[in-house]
């Protein structure tokens, strides 16, 4: 409903397709610059498995940092993709079309930075192989299915495959497109990849199932990823971790970290790509909303969490707390963390000119992220520092310059990831976009135009 | 699944095993010689000046000090804390390869060459009884030669805690029945090292040793007990009255 | 006797309809006719046949046959490494659960896309007789008819407006 | 929406719906009286039952009494009173097919009386907060702990009957001008408030609904926390179950949703309004009681993984009581109701898309959900010392007594007749939101077929 100009197939095909079709110089600049990154974050890691995890700031009884921080930070932006575009599909809301492969994608390299994590955050990466993958028989033993650690990556690798799939199935038309349009090598590889679609009733039927289907079925896995992750925290004994909220919890945190991710993302395709005929004011306002209700769901489940956390009136649980919100350096972090993510941009959101504004959304968009960082920071290390009364090693956690650089890096690696995507597959998917122009239609009412959809 | 899920105690009592401490809190003066002979048992790294400005040290035994009473009548105390061997040990489920896991002899055991340094079981363990190895441990020259050749030495990157000397209990149990094991036979090198004889080892599961006996002493009380996990080694203090 | 096909190609969507109205009309069976578009219509927009698939009972059985290797997997490894932990039943039901749960939706999702590839005749070798305008915009009618109705069905599609036909 | 080629489909104009609409809401027949009847029986047989346990007293001992009273009181909280909010949500997301039904969900809020009449002995009945765990923490118990709780559940109800009377006003002044001269009528004439349609009024009328539904939506959880913290969380010794509230709103929003379900079925079946309660009412309606089956077992697991994986000593106790033991046949049964049947039929979409699927399965789950509430409220009751650690002895399951089942059925039908009486002052169908829909719905010629265009203004 929210298309102001109609454009032709050909308009469409030659707009999208620019940037697959031909290679622009601001492309390599900007990849070679975040490769520059990556390989620093590359040459980090390889540092710190040579040296030991001596190098990282880490120390008893904080376990666990900003490596953990960032594998639930990356974990949590993936939440957007299938939110987004699995829940819009269900309700069929047309103002999904453009941002559903974006999401979508991001899902994917987000994962799989965070599936980097836990890797290399180990005392011996080399030995994780007998941990996960591939399952070995050598070793004699099988990992423990008790153990939440075993649930995460059988969770992830299940959310990663599926997101993977469900990306490609959406894909197969627009290789069509592109098979059609590209010569040289390239006809051949995207030949191949389209599968030789026709695009008759029957494939764009299926299609259309296909969508819904996977939706139905993805969304589940989407709850039990974040869910699982947080049951890292809350089967624990750690104070302030064992919580029966932290399932939920996570969840629309990292949808609220994610779709924010998502803003970010569409207006920053829209400069990149030039895509004003296709992401407009009214996305962007769409999404705020959206976002308005998951960031006030999401400050629902905190009030509960702090709530119950005070609510035993446990010794350890207030010294945690007390630590997090009133001691500093944390008390500042905490601070920063409450404002980024909730008090400065939810109302901000409840004006119309901001969520229409895009240079707004950007800022606002980004602000969430880094409170969501900080979020997660904050849950992990004070916990760990305060765990017990055993107040002999109590310490403070200090990230250390490798540690920063490796966070930056997959940073970078996310990015690249996108631009490299982005070059060879449309960002935005042509044929949702086509369908979109077919169905535009508008009702009469009095003397206005109120725009409408044909109904299936 | 509702029965299924019923928790059931680690340890069957009928084992003939079933290792546990007594550590008698009103007799120890805080003289660290058990530390002293833990480390040089189980050949754990010297802790430098360094470990500990970065709060990585190596310890499967450590005094903890603390402090009973308010000024003026205020008393230092000092609490020996090793891994508890809980029976129902936070560290355990958590470890995603059975790195660490209960035997049947009531022993809460760390096998290395399995750990791949997750670092999990530490988090979870209330007792901070666990120290993971974040540099590859070093010894000064002339202690080269005084390594146990019994214990492993840990590598880089694995967790490690209190094993109550499993070589020694390996060692004495070998071949031999329950009943060809008296009381006290063996000790742990902290116990063996107790200058004041504070603490005391032996196999719970024999109604006769004193181990058995003293768990029944009316001071007793286990670290952190609300928590549920069920620790086997356990403490006497008499309450201070004056104090407090 | 051989069959031949022609492919009309057309920019008013409108005269599609029409056209495969007057194929049908003309005793061309409506399983014979074939429309390739760049994008979707909502269905039945051509009056074509509505094509019938079994793609519902697919994931199901995917999601089976997650469930057991789940099943499998973890009951089989507690069992054959009887160690406790924590205290923890040697056969954990909840953890479990969660395990087998996700093999199941992962053995459902794969099942979907595998039925969708293949409900859709998914993936073909060689695109037949196609034009590349279909995906800029242009309608394709494709005829399946035996050699001598060619040339009617030829005619139907000019006069309903086919801006080119292609033979085979 | 679904519809087979060339057959044209018709609506109604806005004019015909009025008409039909406020003949309906004319004629009361002797069907109405006989079910108003037997309600009201039903309603004063709970009063009795009430009466009953009354003379026990509140007293610290016979606290296990009020159990089902309380049980009664949060099905109702989370059934009748989350109505509301499925109309608000609905109109925010404007979805064009909740328009037959808001005025159904509006209504419901009448029954906020009844209910907030049950919560006085309710809270009559939970002991101090000294000496015990509370949400309240430290405040002066009368202050804090009663007086917030009669002024938070005042606060909802007087926004769930503003909302009412708000969207209500177009159709009163419809009843007003169609029947000017009887009782109804003049009453009507109150309540329309002078509404004569003008931009102005619409304005008002558009923007009042959209801020009482925000401002309903925001206080419900509040007030389901309230309920979980003081009446369930604050009796059972060391429980510390953060997630409740939240289980306790998405189980209301089921609820909501089963609800409204069987209510539109009952309206179909006996009173004759096929036209407005179409397939199209309980598909969109289908889909969102599946997720919220499924959100239902998520919330209980979530809370269940972490007690039986964290199983300090408190957990282990609750666990017995409220899963593992005691309750375990009330779990059982609910789990079944909400979660599995509405799974295994409701992922096929014939089953979805039927008025038959969803109402049964509607059913099942209200029936499941008061169970439910009865594990959660009726073994709180049943804990004798609040005060302790860790609880001992475990209470068993406590089944009900005659007077209890009175209080439960009288409670319920309470509601009901509530409800059935202001659908007969207030027209159970919003006129003007069916009427706004029709003027946004087109039927076109699309290529080989008709097809419906349905607008949404932004």
């Amino acid at each position: 409903m929210y298309y102001r100009r109609t454009l032709t197939e050909a308009q469409i095909n030659q707009q999208l397709l620019g940037t697959v079709l031909t290679t622009p110089l601001w492309w390599i600049i900007i990849l070679s610059g975040l490769g520059i990154i990556v390989a620093g974050a590359v040459s980090a890691v390889g540092f710190m498995v040579n040296q030991g995890l001596g190098v990282t700031g880490l120390r008893q009884p904080v376990f666990w940092g900003f490596f953990i921080t960032n594998f639930i930070f990356w974990v949590g932006i993936s939440h957007a993709g299938v939110m987004i575009s699995a829940i819009l599909r269900l309700s069929q809301a047309e103002w999904r079309r453009p941002m559903v492969r974006a999401a979508e994608t991001m899902t994917v390299f987000s994962l799989m930075a965070s599936l980097v994590m836990p890797l290399i955050h180990a005392g011996r990466p080399w030995r994780i192989f007998y941990w996960v993958f591939p399952y070995d028989w050598a070793r004699g033993i099988w990992p423990d299915v008790r153990s939440p650690l075993v649930w995460d990556p059988i969770a992830i690798t299940t959310y990663l495959l599926s997101s993977t799939l469900f990306v490609y199935t959406a894909l197969i038309p627009d290789l069509a497109i592109i098979r059609d349009r590209s010569t040289g090598w390239r006809k051949p590889v995207y030949g191949a990849l389209a599968l030789g679609w026709h695009g008759n009733p029957r494939q764009w039927k299926l299609q259309g199932l296909a969508g819904i289907l996977l939706s139905a079925l993805i969304l589940p896995v989407f709850v039990s990823v974040h869910s699982i992750v947080s049951w890292d925290f809350g089967v624990s004994l750690v104070p302030s971790w064992h919580v029966t909220v932290f399932a939920p919890y996570f969840v629309i945190g990292a949808v609220h970290s994610g779709v924010s991710a998502v803003v970010t993302l569409m207006i920053i395709m829209r400069k990149l790509y030039k895509l004003e005929n296709f992401i407009w004011e009214e996305h962007i306002d769409a999404l705020a909303r959206l976002l308005i209700v998951v960031a006030s769901a999401w400050m629902f489940l905190f009030w509960l969490d702090l709530i119950f956390a005070l609510w035993l009136k446990e010794e350890q649980e207030m010294t945690v707390w007390h630590l997090r919100m009133f001691e500093p350096p944390w008390s500042w972090l905490f601070f920063v963390f409450f404002m980024a993510s909730f008090v400065i941009p939810v109302p901000l959101w409840l004006f119309r000119r901001v969520r229409r504004s895009f240079t707004w959304m950007l800022w606002t968009s980004l602000l969430v992220n880094v409170g969501m960082f900080l979020e997660r920071f904050l849950i992990i290390v004070p916990a760990l520092m305060r765990k017990g009364p055993m107040t002999f090693d109590y310490a403070t956690y200090r990230p250390s310059p490798i540690e920063f650089t490796i966070i930056g890096g997959t940073i970078a690696l996310v990015a690249s990831f996108l631009l490299v995507f982005s070059k060879f597959f449309p960002l935005i998917p042509l044929w949702e976009e086509k369908e979109g122009q077919i169905l535009i239609d508008s009702v009469r009412v009095g003397n206005v135009d109120v725009p409408g959809l044909v109904k299936e | 699944m509702a029965t299924q899920t019923q928790p059931q105690s680690a340890t069957d009592r009928s084992e003939a095993f079933r290792w546990s401490m007594v550590i008698d809190l009103d007799r120890c003066t805080g003289c660290e010689a058990c530390v002293v002979a833990c480390q040089s048992e189980n050949n754990v790294p010297i802790n430098l000046q360094s470990a500990y400005d970065q709060g990585r040290v190596l310890e499967w035994i450590r005094l903890e000090r603390y402090w009973e009473g308010d000024f003026p009548n205020i008393k230092a105390r000092f609490i020996p804390v090793l891994c508890q061997h809980c029976d129902n040990a936070p560290c355990e489920p958590v470890c995603p390869v059975y790195a660490t896991y209960h035997n049947n002899e009531g022993l809460n055991v760390q096998v290395y060459n399995r750990c791949v340094g997750t670092r999990y079981c530490g988090n979870n363990c209330p007792y901070h009884a666990r120290s993971f190895n974040y540099w590859e441990p070093v010894w000064p020259e002339e202690l080269r030669h005084q390594l146990n050749p019994d214990v492993t030495v840990r590598t880089r990157g694995v967790m490690e805690k209190c094993s109550m000397c499993v070589q020694r209990i390996r060692r004495a149990t070998r071949s031999k029945t329950p009943a060809q094991i008296p009381d006290g036979a063996f000790d742990p090198a902290c116990v063996q090292a107790c200058p004041t004889s504070a603490m005391t080892f032996g196999n719970s599961n024999n109604p006769e040793s004193r181990v058995s006996k003293l768990r029944e002493d009316e001071r007793r009380f286990r670290v952190f007990e609300s928590l549920g996990t069920d620790p086997n080694v356990v403490y006497l203090k008499q309450v201070d009255t004056n104090g407090a | 006797m051989a069959n031949t096909q022609l492919l009309g190609l057309f920019q008013d969507t409108q005269n599609v309809a029409d056209a495969m109205g007057k194929q049908k009309g003309n005793r061309f069976p409506v399983e014979d006719l074939d429309i390739y578009s760049g994008s979707p219509f909502p269905e039945g927009s051509f009056g074509e046949h509505d094509p019938e698939h079994r793609l519902f009972m697919v994931p199901l059985v995917g999601a089976l046959i997650g469930f057991c290797i789940g099943l499998l997997w973890t009951a089989g490894t507690q069992i054959s490494y009887p160690l406790v932990t924590g205290g923890k039943p040697l056969l954990s039901i909840p953890p479990m659960t969660i395990i087998m749960y996700e093999n199941t939706m992962l053995g459902a999702i794969i099942f979907t896309v595998l039925g969708v590839l293949f409900e859709s005749r998914l993936p073909k070798r060689d695109l037949g007789l196609y034009d590349e305008r279909i995906t800029e915009g242009y309608i394709g009618l494709l005829v399946d008819c035996p050699e001598e109705r060619a040339s009617a069905a030829e005619g139907l599609l000019t006069t309903a407006g086919a801006e080119e036909i292609k033979k085979a | 929406m679904a519809l087979d080629e060339h057959a044209i489909p018709s609506f109604p104009t806005h004019q015909e719906v009025a008409k039909d609409i406020l003949e309906r809401y004319q004629t009361v027949d002797q069907r109405y009286w006989r079910w108003i009847s037997v309600l009201a029986l039903l309603f004063v047989a709970g009063i009795v039952g009430f009466v009953l346990r009354l003379n026990e007293g509140f007293g610290e001992e016979s606290r296990s009494n009020w159990g089902y009273l309380v049980a009664t009181l949060s099905f109702l909280l989370s059934t009748f009173l989350a109505m509301p909010i499925l109309s608000a949500g609905l109109r925010l997301a404007k979805a064009n097919w909740r328009r037959p039904f808001t005025r159904i969900n509006e209504n419901m809020a009448i029954t906020g009386l009844l209910v907030y009449l049950m919560l006085i002995p309710a809270l009559l009945a939970l002991p101090a907060t000294e000496g015990r765990l509370s949400v309240w923490f430290d405040f002066p118990h009368w202050m804090a702990f009663k007086g917030g709780n009669l002024m938070v559940w005042g606060t909802l109800v007087l926004i769930g009957l503003s909302l009412l009377l708000l969207v209500a006003a177009p159709d009163m002044a419809a009843v007003r001008d169609h029947m000017p001269n009887s009782r109804r009528g003049k009453i009507a004439r109150i309540m329309a408030a002078g509404w004569v349609g003008s931009t102005r009024q619409w304005r008002v009328l558009h923007s009042g609904a959209l801020l009482f539904g925000a401002f309903y939506l925001l206080l419900y959880p509040t007030v389901q926390t309230l309920m979980q913290a003081d009446f369930q969380a604050g009796l059972l010794p060391g429980i510390k179950d953060a997630i409740a509230p939240a289980t306790a709103v998405i189980n209301a929003l089921q609820g909501a949703v089963a609800l409204t379900l069987v209510t539109m079925y009952i309206m179909r079946r006996f009173g004759g309004y096929e036209r407005y309660f179409g397939i199209d009412q309980f598909w969109s309606l289908a889909k969102p009681l599946l997720a919220f089956s499924l959100l239902w077992f998520y919330f209980w697991w979530a809370s269940f993984i972490t007690f039986w994986y964290g199983r300090q000593p408190g957990e282990s106790e609750l666990l017995k009581l409220l899963i593992l033991d005691s309750y375990r046949n009330p779990l059982m049964i609910s789990f079944f109701l909400n979660f599995i049947g509405p799974l295994v039929a409701l992922i096929w979409n014939p089953v979805r898309k039927s008025i038959w699927g969803p109402t049964l399965v509607a059913a099942g789950i209200l029936v499941g959900g008061l169970i439910n509430h009865i594990r959660w409220y009726v073994s709180a009751f049943s804990v004798e010392d609040p005060g302790q650690h860790v609880l001992s002895p475990i209470p068993a399951g406590q089944l009900p007594t005659a007077s209890d089942a009175l209080i439960v059925v009288g409670g319920i039908s309470g509601c009901i007749l509530l409800f059935m009486l202001i659908s007969k002052l207030i027209p159970v169908i919003s006129i003007w939101e069916v009427g706004e829909g029709l003027r946004l719905v087109k039927v076109r010629k699309f290529l080989g077929r008709y097809a419906i265009v349905i607008a949404k203004s932004h």
